[in-house]
């Protein structure tokens, strides 16, 4: 081919990096109550456009419009309120913790809290949360103790998983919630087979998969779909797009896609794009994918579009590659800023029952904290001893390591 | 053996246990790559998709780390899945799943979500398979603790084992020697192959009756030397035992994880020579751990060095088969410089 | 949720069974010349519809119609024509060597003989393949010695792998056939990486992937449309969708969607589909995604829509999974028939040529195998040495390799 | 070492390999997670997109398997892609590409298709990481013809055997003990650790200068027992001779395939006794290789068993760290036990 031009790789290329003027004139947001409210069993191909849609609910009013804005009354909403609150209290507290060297490790949700705790109220109990590192809004609108929670993140000597598990790598079979693993997509495909499980048995429960847009890229993720696909598990397949991966954007793992719903055309999977940021709007997606699955028609993908506003975990400083007004200036606004206002528009609410509420989760935040380091932190006090390293491994404990555990005198 | 046998092929063995555990526990599902309608391509689940239904026996798309994956999601609900992996050279898409969740989820859940559940899959060469229809990976699944790996020899181990296997609260590899499915396979290529049906371990018992994993068989008795072998080695190592005259003491490792360290203790303590054997590479292969165990719990005892005999360290060839494959001469030559010192 | 119904797992049935009548009759087939023909540089989104569409060229009568009739001359016709039939009667006498113990294993491509030879004439030298085992017709159209194939399926002392591979499993860069592997869908990011590699050095070959309906269920299909669509990579994608994976139908690995073609959609890569049994539909969609890939607008999808009519392997019988009569009631013909048809149609070739082109084949092929056999076969004669095994492991072979050559007396 | 040298970590060691490779031949590519505009979570490849573009330098999506696929499609073409998978726990979604693939081109293909090209990762423990941020899976690269599978302990070495390993017609799986970026670990983690400017090997050379591949370094002369360690652990060894005062030889095994076989006869030949040390969980380990290694090789030399000393057979814990790495009082006893025989 004398006469072609020389190719080239193109890379992906994010709108700003640091220095650069954050911008997200090119970011499509349709106006809440805009997208339409399809029936739960519409065949995927009849909602293809609302993979490249956004489903809002809340207003710049702090309204609630369209044909999604319906399901929760004023103490449903409360209980969001509070629920997301105490996920961001307990997450500065941990952040602390962590600096404190009370714990190796944390990572927060900032930004991001409405995801988790919206989309746990959608649930029944019974249901399966196969989640990532950044979903522990399920727990706490589970009502799982926070005091569990910090002890697993300070390794003592009441962590339910015995001081093996890095922090914030919860699980609570009880709650719905599975065993957090710290590879990627491992859960995804998981899910969907908790989710066969369940419909081989003749069960009437339902599992939700969770995974971050970066993590996306990987097999796993692919794999969940073809089984989803094909033997049409009742499975509710998340994506929480925060826009980063650590350093890298969206970009990389999106490719020349133009969502991450996208990626459900070509399976036949219902798939839509709802504000991540937007309490009313997640649950609602959340109540209507929840009812497809439950009712037989299988699979349907969420992309919630939200935002990273924190580092990526404690080990991050995201100074180093992306723009520092970007937080800022990030369209979809803050979800616990958004949910308030929402319900003060409705009466429901005011400025001082927020500042009340704030200094009562602190206190409740802090009151579990102080309990949890009564059994220990990471740092000091008392830890789950050496010997229950070898427990677990097996259900019963075979004659090597019995024998390895006595050689180390434990 | 208590009650009524059967003569069978590995194949019909493998078949039958899947039946009777299917008919006793309806949480075991089946399913894999050919396994549904077709009943697998060696045949180990064929009639099962007609007896159970097709939502206890299925086919699956060809996704290994999607088949386990979900396997993994199943058993943490609660079923007993077992699934084929088509060939053991395919397992390596699914190795992240198996280590990084099946072997860990007890663990690192604290005991709150368990995997019993067992992956299934035909191993070894000798079939002109080339390199990617006779690999030998159980080295990869013995360094992963919280497995359970499992090599049957003969139809009436693969029944006990892969009853076992089904009933164990954690994940077990188990894996198939496909060069026995039919008949015992001494490593003689130019010679007929016995049926099973001519073989005393090709009788089966009829019923439920298991084996329990983490014992070995010993296969001969002898008083010269210990040959540790597994799956089709067994049958290479009678074969050299009986040409070279050796009095070797065979013991047939059945379960490779947790290994039965006290059997294998005993007879090189008696014997104090001992030979290790292995159709996988040889670096890093499980004969290396079993070398290294014998020598840490015996040395007092040994005559003369642990010697391996194993495949080379090459991929497994198509043409050269015979070359790569450790046969009777091979073993032969080993247990007689043992001998020598 | 206790007025739930127990949830079914969905297992997918094909159209027919062994004992039922083959029914193809909800299989759509747009009618030759129908299909419209894009612009290379057409974005994924507007031709969206040719993912569910067939680019169809020869009619019924056996004429030449539509947009993308156009590229072939009479010449390049009976090439093609003769191509496809040295694959057909390749495979058919190395069936017969199978059978008589001089090789051990064999695969052929009855029914398919288009789509590898088609796809050939459409590529440049240099550019490179990343085959399965089922396109021996990108070495037979790209004039790779037939001799060569043998020796490599006999493993004989001329055997261009030296015994090590099974055969068929054959692999020729001059030829730009990369060698197969036992491993499905390994070959797809690879070709992926290989064609960013081009990109990276400036060059201006572009490569071609190969996967199967089943094998699309692999994941290295995924991280492939991955990272063909993130990093826009010069490569056309193609996957033969001959309808079987050994036992299993093609709803295993589709799962819910349509088509294969779809899978494109969500990664923003351009999809269709073509008839796989049109030699002249498979070449001009070839040439319109290589022009696409070389002139920088990146990787393409392609469906060739096909029909295993053969057994999967020499160790497979189909009739215990699949209807007696499908083969003769799948509805795109027989791909020598058809272009055969052609020709005579445009009065360029003759029943009697064809006998006479037949007859010549046949004593080619047989020549080339008298040839071959002279070097050995499996079964007998001479053979790659032992030592050949060890040889290749590495560059240089390491002292523990020399060691274990010389325990082994080789 | 000739010419000048720099003071520097095990980090800027190999970010200046990548540098020295990448100016010297533009087929070589670096691409990962992280790895382009922020230079990779611990900064291994800072500044090299800066200085290469963005071409030679890239980030790449979360897709292990895939990232190496394309490697070796790239290196195929004839470039030398360096790839690097952020933590070794990570690895496994790639094992099929690594396994079947690269390690078996050029064989398979009798030559025409080879797999020069480098896998990076960081691994091993001591940093609170928890399973997932701590394992060392060298002993399943180990067990694979085809492979080179190379662990460097310090920033001398590190870029030496990283530009070797650049250089290396076959694909290299390259092992940095993560506990050792920032300085000398002996295990005892509750002292303070000596950074790299303050320890000899930290000395690096400036220019193009490699270490071979398959060549250990003798750490230590001893005269009455050999250890065999790798990584982290030839700090730990070291300590542990020096608490025990038993005059150890300590071998760095540098490249763990192909081994260095020579080195280790010749010192275990003269010492008669030999501990081998590794992280690793202990079953099928690399420790089982050079245990079965060395009393082939040196059994009528050796005076008392090989002994391990490695992890638990359990993942790699959050809270025990200490409990499960084997640290210089668990070599200690080792060494004094091999003593006693
Ligand atoms: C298999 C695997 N590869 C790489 C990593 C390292 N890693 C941890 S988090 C992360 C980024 C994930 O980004 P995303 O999926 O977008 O989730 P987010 O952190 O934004 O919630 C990476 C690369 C890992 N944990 N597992
Ligand atoms: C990783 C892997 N899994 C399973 C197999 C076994 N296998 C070989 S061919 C095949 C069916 C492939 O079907 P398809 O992709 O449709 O290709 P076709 O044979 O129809 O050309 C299977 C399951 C394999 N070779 N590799
Ligand atoms: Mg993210
Ligand atoms: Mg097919």
């Amino acid at each position: 081919m004398p006469d072609s031009k020389p190719l080239k790789l193109r890379i992906p290329e994010p709108g700003c990096r640091p220095g650069d003027q954050p911008d997200f004139s090119d970011f499509v947001i349709p106006r809440a109550g805009e997208a339409r409210r399809p029936d739960v069993d519409a065949p995927a191909a009849d909602i293809r456009d609302m993979a490249f849609s956004i489903v809002r609910v809340i207003n710049k009013k702090g309204e609630a419009v369209g044909p999604w804005a319906d399901a929760l009354d004023a103490d449903a909403l409360r209980d969001g309120l509070r629920h997301m609150m105490t996920l961001r209290i307990f997450d500065e507290r941990m952040l602390t913790a962590q600096r404190q060297g009370k714990t190796s490790f944390y990572m927060q949700h900032l930004g991001e809290e409405a995801v988790s705790c919206a989309f746990r109220m959608a649930l029944e109990d019974g249901d399966m949360n196969f989640p990532t590192y950044r979903q522990a809004g399920l727990l706490i609108a589970g009502d799982y103790p926070l005091v569990d929670m910090m002890n697993q993140i300070y390794s003592n000597s009441k962590d339910p998983l015995k001081g093996r598990q890095l922090p914030i790598m919860y699980s609570s079979k009880e709650h719905g919630f599975f065993t957090i693993s710290g590879n990627l997509g491992t859960q995804y495909i998981q899910a969907v087979g908790w989710a066969m499980a369940s419909a081989i048995a003749g069960d009437t429960r339902i599992a939700s998969a969770w995974i971050g847009d970066g993590a996306t890229a990987e097999s796993d993720f692919y794999s969940a779909m073809v089984f989803a696909s094909t033997y049409n598990a009742p499975v509710i397949l998340n994506i929480v797009n925060n826009q980063w991966a650590i350093s890298t954007f969206q970009g990389f793992a999106r490719g020349n896609a133009v969502t991450f719903a996208e990626r459900g055309h070509g399976f036949g999977i219902p798939s839509l794009r709802v504000d991540g940021n937007d309490y009313l709007a997640v649950h609602a997606v959340a109540k209507w994918a929840a009812e497809r699955a439950r009712s037989g028609h299988g699979p349907t993908l969420i992309e919630h579009v939200t935002y990273r506003a924190g580092g990526h975990s404690t080990s991050d400083d995201p100074s180093a590659y992306r723009a520092k007004d970007e937080v800022s200036a990030w369209p979809l606004g803050d979800p616990i800023d958004r949910l308030k206002r929402h319900l003060i528009a409705i009466g429901e609410w005011s400025e001082e029952r927020h500042t009340q509420a704030q200094a009562e989760i602190a206190d409740t935040v802090r009151k579990a904290q102080k309990e949890a380091e009564k059994n220990g932190t990471l740092g000091s006090g008392s830890h789950p001893s050496p010997s229950a390293m070898f427990d677990d491994v097996y259900a019963e404990m075979p004659p090597h390591l019995r024998a390895q555990r006595q050689a180390g005198g434990h | 053996m208590s009650g009524s046998t059967t003569r069978m092929t590995m194949i019909e063995a493998i078949r039958t246990a899947h039946d009777l555990a299917m008919e006793r526990d309806d949480k075991v599902v089946v399913f894999g790559e050919d396994v549904g309608y077709f009943g697998g391509v060696f045949r180990c689940t064929a009639g099962l998709q007609k007896k159970y239904g097709s939502h206890r026996c299925f086919d699956a798309p060809i996704n290994e780390s999607g088949i386990v994956g979900a396997a993994i999601g199943m058993s943490t609900y609660g079923l007993k899945p077992v699934v084929e992996i088509q060939f053991a050279d395919y397992v390596y898409p699914a190795y992240d799943q198996i280590v990084s969740e099946a072997a860990r989820m007890r663990h690192r859940s604290g005991g709150q979500f368990t995997c019993p559940m067992v992956i299934r899959m035909p191993t070894g060469g000798g079939i002109f398979g080339g390199q990617t229809h006779s690999q030998s990976p159980e080295a990869l699944f013995t360094h992963v603790s919280g497995l359970k790996v499992v090599v049957p020899s003969s139809p009436y181990d693969a029944k006990g084992l892969l009853l076992s296997a089904i009933d164990d609260p954690d994940p077990v590899i188990f894996l198939e020697p496909k060069r026995l499915y039919n008949g015992p396979f001494d490593g003689h290529h130019d010679r007929p192959v016995t049926p099973w049906k001519n073989h005393p371990l090709g009788e089966v018992p009829d019923g439920y009756e298991t084996i329990p994993l983490g014992k070995a068989a010993i296969r001969r008795e002898g008083s010269e030397v210990t040959i540790l072998a597994y799956g089709t080695m067994v049958y290479v190592a009678e074969a050299a035992a009986k040409e070279t005259g050796i009095d070797a003491e065979i013991i047939d490792l059945r379960t490779l994880l947790p290994l039965d360290i006290e059997a294998i203790t005993e007879s090189v303590k008696k014997t104090g020579r001992c030979v290790v054997i292995h159709e996988a590479t040889r670096t890093s292969g499980f004969g290396a751990e079993l070398s290294a165990t014998v020598q840490e719990a015996c040395f007092y005892h040994l005559e003369a060095p642990v010697l391996r005999v194993t495949g080379w360290d090459t991929p497994y060839p198509h043409a050269q088969e015979w070359a790569y494959f450790p046969g009777p001469d091979r073993v032969g030559r080993a247990l007689r410089e043992v001998m020598e010192d």
